[in-house]
């Protein structure tokens, strides 16, 4: 087998030395009843050409474009991806290294990660961003986590306009340590209603998600007047950060908190994950920060050079004290999302921005023109829901087999939304992919 | 003296980005603009974020000298006790890119994206084959995600039973996420010692064990590189007490078709599929951390889960006693594809990888522990755990010795972990290293610890030849400047 | 002082293959056996190769290692004059290794290779309208081949006039391929000087075109970085006495968009797609080398030759006249692909691209002309030309300099070619380097140059930092071991 | 542009230095009457993305495995390419480096190339190799006219089965020069008919191709006892490197000059190129070598290293007397088979090189069972002749239908082989695909 190295000779002489008479003498310390009895049963070995075959036919098998137009969104988002960021984040020296505890020869990551850092403080307005987390699920569990230890509240209020699977997350890290959660509901306009938060009492935490789950961008300005100079953080979370490009930040509005999913920056979908949880928040707060994080500092030599700093938060240090579990995060997924950003550097990230907010709103129009209401009225950046004809089930499953996936179906997460769809509309939608769709839609 | 890699040469500086490029320049390619702008609201529209611009031979040089700067598994032997740094298959990396699985929006209809379910639900089957365990869930992110899940298995099956505990027995040797993963589920850990020989005695655990402990967390083989033997008694002490035995499963590298955990009392138990199964760590992931549990404990895992069903796969939600979800969508997948390609290239030979992972970290053990201290002087598993402790009096410490070991050409060893042994030095070679190179780290490590006594200097000031040298970690933490 | 990107780091030292290894390893997975061994002839077996044996681990590491002891365009600027060391874009190698080009059989009918033929086919077209020629062949593997296609069409064309010529017109500023490919056709080379100001004049060429001279090699622009200004007036001279003018088109990344050779008496001239159309030159080739001619000489061009016919492409092999074949195939499709993919990139841009090859050249030559001497100070295209004649009296070389240079951290610029001005210092940024690298660059050739007038050794030992110093390239010829 | 670094800023900064008012004027120099008067016509330019779509398309268009199962070879050989070798040759610095003509750094290639010699060298059981050509045509064309420089002769003797491309070739090559080029026909067993040898005067090479175009073992023993001793040089060719891992080398049997394709080990067919010239010789004609050789030496510090060396054979120094116009030449695709060669080990080249030859037989001795002739009798490695029956043309293109591509027609290169086709097996096809071949040919 090429990965092993071991020569039968290589195995006799290094037994002898360890005083081994067989490979199985070498379990000796494993009492016999904790020994399994039988063999692996598994597939294989396979070669490297079976493996390639088998893993092309399987791969062969999913709705990808350019077969399939894909209008979906909804948490995962088709962007073009560079060839500069697949040849550079494939350099061995980033993939195979680990965790950079070792900072004399880490380097390469630790400035990459440091980088990081630094765009996504801009790109979201905040001052200070850790070196990821596992998706953007995660990332806003943990942020209510963290906004429990900074103000001592456990009740919290999160916008029912939250990626519905980011709240089932969020309920299964707060639940066992008894966490209040309020959802707030949403307004005609798609947007979430934030009347009802004056009269509640002790927040720890609001959380809303902007651009939401129906793709509108929500009014946080209002959510960070309410909570500027209270105990209560502002938590903003996001599906797609591109759309910063655009609107305000989450800093600017007054977020004490930004995370979300970060795989629309240059990370490919990959059936959902890896994703990149990207979590950011205002400087008082970073000694409450879970996940790692990269400082500057100087070497022995006064040489400028970076180090994973602030440890005493994190489990290796602290333990059960510690701010997180989280070990092991998505280095590599964030240093490509730097890549990306880097590659697109401000103003070409405010025009592709541009760009998917106008591609989006032409199909909006051209819907529109064809007789289908777009559901909600608050403006949007990249997805929004159209509402299909009664029976839009048969129109979706027809779209479907002339290889169109005409969004995601609303009524499984929203019963009151039946027959509404969800449709995302990126730059690497053609004009043409678009009227497609409408000509299709129109039947 | 013989030849080490160890050596110099021209590596490029490379400043911040931030310290780069200029307005309009660009990076990438825009697509072209097909439709006319469209009306904004300009009470909601921000500035854009204030990156810098540059041309994609900047980035590419950048990132270049950046990866210059980085020691990987590519370059060298990459001991690192605990973590598995195995070799990463470039055939893994083909298959996850392939535009099929790495294009793929994960609320595909089911039968638009059977490829993915597929490689999905034949990992699980592996993964509970390779554990002896009977279910998997692949939806957690890394190692601690996975023990997250597991303490959520926990809490749920005591609640299904209408208790609520508030303990966990936790060993001392046990890594910092475990205590961790458990208080994220309110459990408190109760801390016990491992004895003489490095393992648990179950008169230890019979100590602390009552109706308020929800269970044990072991990691097993330890992180001494020891297998706990005690398990099967332990498991039993627990049990008796109604409480649920979890395992750690990082080092399983050590025993692929030498030990069942579901046969030998273990009911949760959560692999690192970054370690055992080859994935990249990326420099500090992503990884995949599957939980595979015992067949009374199948109701609680995280949903969607993928059936089977006549050969079509889907995805459901059917599980009413579900700890929930846990990751966005279905976990990492393009990590599972490389795992997966690693197990189907492997097949039964999963065996031989463990066998001479164990025979490599036997082999380390033996012809250094005249040259280190063993604390434990018995046949290992997949790592061996030296101190510093002979060399204390030259007052070296292991610290100066493996930033030594950098300039020989290796990378260091973990170091300072298990915490039970005063200057840890963690060595697992893993299998992929062959004889020679494991000869020419042994004598590398022989080298520094001669230095140490001739001249501690060369110890206390290094590394030399690394593009860095030391940094100063204090002042990081005094005064943290973490953004640009 | 500023900061130069020149420093040093760990880089891994690396036995040759032949030191490393062990019988029984393997590196590769070999394919399954589902045939049983046949008969074989023993008298004609022998006993294969005896190569070393490694496994995957030790191959990737050996060739990750050599890698780090090379410098490429993305570590760095690389000013290699003549050779247009520009970026290699990343996008066109996705394009050669899609696996419908990578794949394919060069023998396949015609009606299952049209992707291939098409790229060809446009290719041509394209090379066609860039130079200002008729028809182009893209069959020559490389500049030198693309020279020898030349010659031979000089050849052919002459033959078909009934005449054999002996003799060609070759500048001494020309680049030495030039002089042995027309060699290679019988033809032996008639040195001409250029000028006081670089470039040939007319008389000169007059004085020694005759009816014995098949034509003149031109370089244009030159290898001075000069624009032969008198071309017309040359071409009629040479055709007027039945001649030809041929032109190497190695210097095209100066004048795209600038000039039609066609319109300015040129009959054939190659380019180097390797150079101007951004494919990588890999460490010396493969590159590819198009001839390009007018319409008169097409029916000379190699065959086959790719033609449409109402949107279908078909290789042709129908041409009497033509030279015959120069490649086992098409020549080098997947060098073709890449090229063809920059073309598509920069569609007319292409003439900026030369502009700012333009630009760069000159901003260097009048940023460096009070450091080094410039025997022809006048504008330049797209690469200037110094010597080290105010450095000798110091007694530093050309090559003592730029040694030092790349200590911090740049590739040597093209040294001691063209012929014509000892101590040659041939600098091409091409169109890539940013103002800030180009002022860099400067800073520290004025720096090296300072080192020269203050501590000469400094530059006769140099480099310092790179993995290897000086090697001793007499010895190495005096006493060749060209293997293990 | 991306891969334009200027500013406008930069631009009018820079030209102000240069004291050009604009970039026009750089051109200056250029006469008027030489500058062109129309803009560029071509397409484009295109974003990274429609190059993607355009490309793709036109790679789909493409007849390759696994949608089709092709048995050609005759010159280009389909053979796996480990994912370890695409990875390692992508690293750009071995892929963007220039010829190495520094070589402090530029050791990463020279290894490399050295190494490469030493295993084309044992491959070929030949005294030295040198750092490439172009393909294995002009690497024929080179070694005849390197035989005439040694034995000054300009007449030479080929097989009329040496490929016919490849004669095509060096007919270009050496008409000009003016050499003699006698034919040796072919014998019915498929091997060269040497009885005429013996009574030509005055040879300066014989050259043979072994396997030759028929796939047929050459009898290089006889040859090389012809030319022993004599000022003839007895040049082997070869398209089908692989071959020798299973026969004796041509160093064995007598050969002066060794030369070849060598695209099989390990490089992308590509349509035909970029190949690899192979080239070998005998010790004591180094000098008269063709093409660039790379030489042990050592550093300043005493430490071993390699340089380009004998370079006073090549052009740039001896210009029309160089004993080869070549500069550059094809190293990555050197680099890339040493990589391949290293990677299988001897053990592994020898057990592929039998699997090629295995299969091949098998799918002979089924073709055989089925009734079609196999046309020659002499050994072969894994390619042979076989014989339709009349009418082939039908025959084949009803396979083409079929997705299978039954090797290539040999009546256009012989026309007394009507109805002959050569096909190709190596160990990309399985059992089943032969089987499937075999079936489908029967009808
Ligand atoms: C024993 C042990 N348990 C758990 C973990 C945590 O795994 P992860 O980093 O994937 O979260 C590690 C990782 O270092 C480990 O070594
Ligand atoms: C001016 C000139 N002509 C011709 C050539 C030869 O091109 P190639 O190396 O592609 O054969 C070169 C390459 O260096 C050159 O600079």
């Amino acid at each position: 087998m090429r990965y092993l190295p071991h020569t039968d000779d290589d195995i006799s002489e290094m037994l002898k030395l360890v005083g081994a008479p067989s490979l199985d003498d070498l379990f000796l310390t494993i009492p016999e009843d904790c020994r399994r009895k039988t063999d692996l049963k598994l597939p294989g070995p396979l070669t490297e050409w079976e493996l390639n075959d088998m893993m092309a036919s399987l791969a062969k098998s999913m709705a990808v474009s350019p077969d399939y137009s894909v209008f979906l969104g909804a948490g995962s988002y088709e962007h073009h991806i560079p060839a500069t960021v697949s040849y550079l984040l494939g350099r061995s020296e980033f993939s195979t290294a680990y965790t950079p505890y070792q900072p004399e020869i880490s380097q390469g990551t630790l400035q990459a990660i440091f980088e990081y850092q630094t765009l996504v403080s801009l790109l979201l307005g905040m001052d200070v961003a850790n070196a990821s987390l596992y998706d953007g699920a995660s990332a806003l569990a943990e942020a209510l986590l963290m906004a429990a230890r900074v103000s001592r509240q456990k009740k919290v209020a999160i916008s029912s306009l939250i990626h519905p699977h980011y709240r089932m997350v969020l309920r299964t890290y707060l639940e066992p340590a008894e966490f209040e959660i309020i959802e707030l509901p949403y307004l005609p306009n798609g947007t979430t209603d934030l009347a009802k938060l004056g009269s509640i009492e002790g927040l720890g935490a609001i959380a809303v998600q902007s651009p939401n789950f129906l793709g509108c961008m929500e009014n946080l300005k209002a959510i960070g007047d309410l909570t500027r100079g209270t105990k209560t953080l502002f938590i903003t979370s996001f599906t797609e950060p591109m759309a910063y490009g655009l609107y305000k930040t989450p800093g600017a509005e007054g977020a004490d908190i930004a995370c979300g999913e970060g795989q629309s920056l240059g990370i490919p979908q990959s059936f959902g994950g890896p994703g990149l949880g990207m979590f950011a928040c205002l400087k008082q707060h970073v000694r409450s920060m879970p996940g790692r994080l990269v400082g500057e500092t100087t070497d022995m030599d006064g040489k400028r050079g970076f180090v994973l700093t602030l440890a005493t938060r994190e489990q290796h240090i602290r333990r059960e004290k510690a701010t997180s579990n989280i070990c092991t995060n998505s280095g590599l997924c964030a240093v490509t999302s730097a890549m990306y950003m880097a590659s697109l550097g401000g103003t070409g990230f405010r025009e592709l921005a541009r760009l998917n907010y106008d591609k989006s709103e032409y199909l909006k129009k051209e819907l529109n023109a064809a007789g289908f209401r777009i559901a909600f009225a608050a403006p949007t950046f990249n997805e929004f829901v159209v509402e299909f004809p009664a029976g839009a089930d048969g129109l979706y499953q027809r779209l479907l087999d002339r290889k169109i996936v005409a969004g995601l179906p609303l009524a499984p997460y929203y019963p009151e939304l039946p027959n509404h769809y969800l449709l995302c509309v990126t730059e690497t939608k053609s004009r043409e992919n678009l009227d497609a769709l409408v000509r299709e839609l129109k039947g | 003296m013989r030849e080490f890699a160890g050596a110099t040469g021209l590596i490029l500086q490379e400043p911040l980005l931030f310290e780069k490029g200029k307005k309009g320049r660009s990076g990438i390619s825009l697509p072209r603009r097909d439709v006319e702008p469209a009306p904004l609201d300009e009470t909601l529209t921000g500035n854009g974020p204030d990156f810098p611009d540059l041309s994609e031979v900047e980035i590419v040089r950048h990132y270049t000298h950046l990866s210059t700067w980085n020691f990987g598994v590519d370059t060298g032997m990459y001991p690192l006790g605990s973590c598995t740094m195995k070799y990463n298959p470039k055939t893994n990396e083909r298959q996850a890119s392939l535009p099929g699985f790495a294009g793929a929006h994960p609320l595909l209809p089911a039968g638009l994206s059977q490829g993915a379910l597929k490689v999905i639900f034949q990992l699980q089957q592996a993964l509970a084959e390779i554990t002896g365990m009977d279910a998997v869930s692949l939806q957690p992110a890394a190692g601690a995600h996975g023990e997250l899940s597991g303490m959520l298995i926990f809490h749920a099956y005591h609640k299904s039973k209408g208790s609520r505990r508030t303990k966990i027995i936790v060993p001392d040797t046990a890594h910092g996420t475990n205590p961790a993963s458990a208080a994220l589920c309110g459990f408190s850990p109760v801390n016990v010692k491992s004895n003489e020989r490095g393992v648990l005695s179950p008169e230890t655990i019979a100590e602390v064990m009552d109706d308020e402990t929800a269970g044990i967390m072991v990691t097993n083989p330890n992180t001494l590189g020891f297998f706990e033997e005690n398990i099967r008694k332990i498991a039993e002490i627990v049990h008796a007490r109604g409480g649920l035995v979890y395992a750690d499963g990082a080092n399983m590298n050590a025993v692929m078709g030498i030990v069942g955990f579901g046969d030998i009392g273990v009911d949760v138990l959560h692999l690192n599929l970054h370690k055992t199964f080859s994935t990249p760590h990326g420099g500090g992931g992503p990884g995949a951390g599957p939980v595979c549990v015992t067949k009374r404990l199948e109701p609680f895992l995280p949903v969607p889960r993928v059936l089977e069903n006549d050969g079509t796969f889907i995805l459901s939600h059917d599980f009413p006693q579900s700890i929930g979800k846990l990751h966005a969508f279905c976990g990492n997948v393009g990590i599972m594809i490389r795992a997966y390609s690693y197990i189907l290239s492997l097949g039964p030979e999963l065996k031989k990888v463990s066998q001479l992972a164990v025979l490599n970290a036997n082999y380390i053990k033996e012809k250094l522990k005249d040259t280190l201290h063993l604390p434990y002087d018995r046949p290992c598993m997949h790592e061996c755990v030296f101190s510093d402790k002979l060399q204390a009096p030259l007052k070296v410490t292991t610290l100066d010795m493996v930033k030594r070991l950098m300039d020989y050409g290796f990378h260091p060893p973990t170091i300072y972990f298990p915490l039970v042994v005063h200057g840890a030095i963690m060595i697992e070679p893993t299998e992929n290293e062959s004889r020679e190179d494991i000869d020419l780290f042994v004598d590398a490590f022989k080298e520094v610890v001669r230095e140490a006594g001739e001249d501690p200097r060369q110890l206390y000031d290094a590394p030399f030849r690394s593009k860095f040298r030391r940094l100063d970690e204090t002042s990081a933490a005094r005064n943290p400047r973490l953004r640009y």
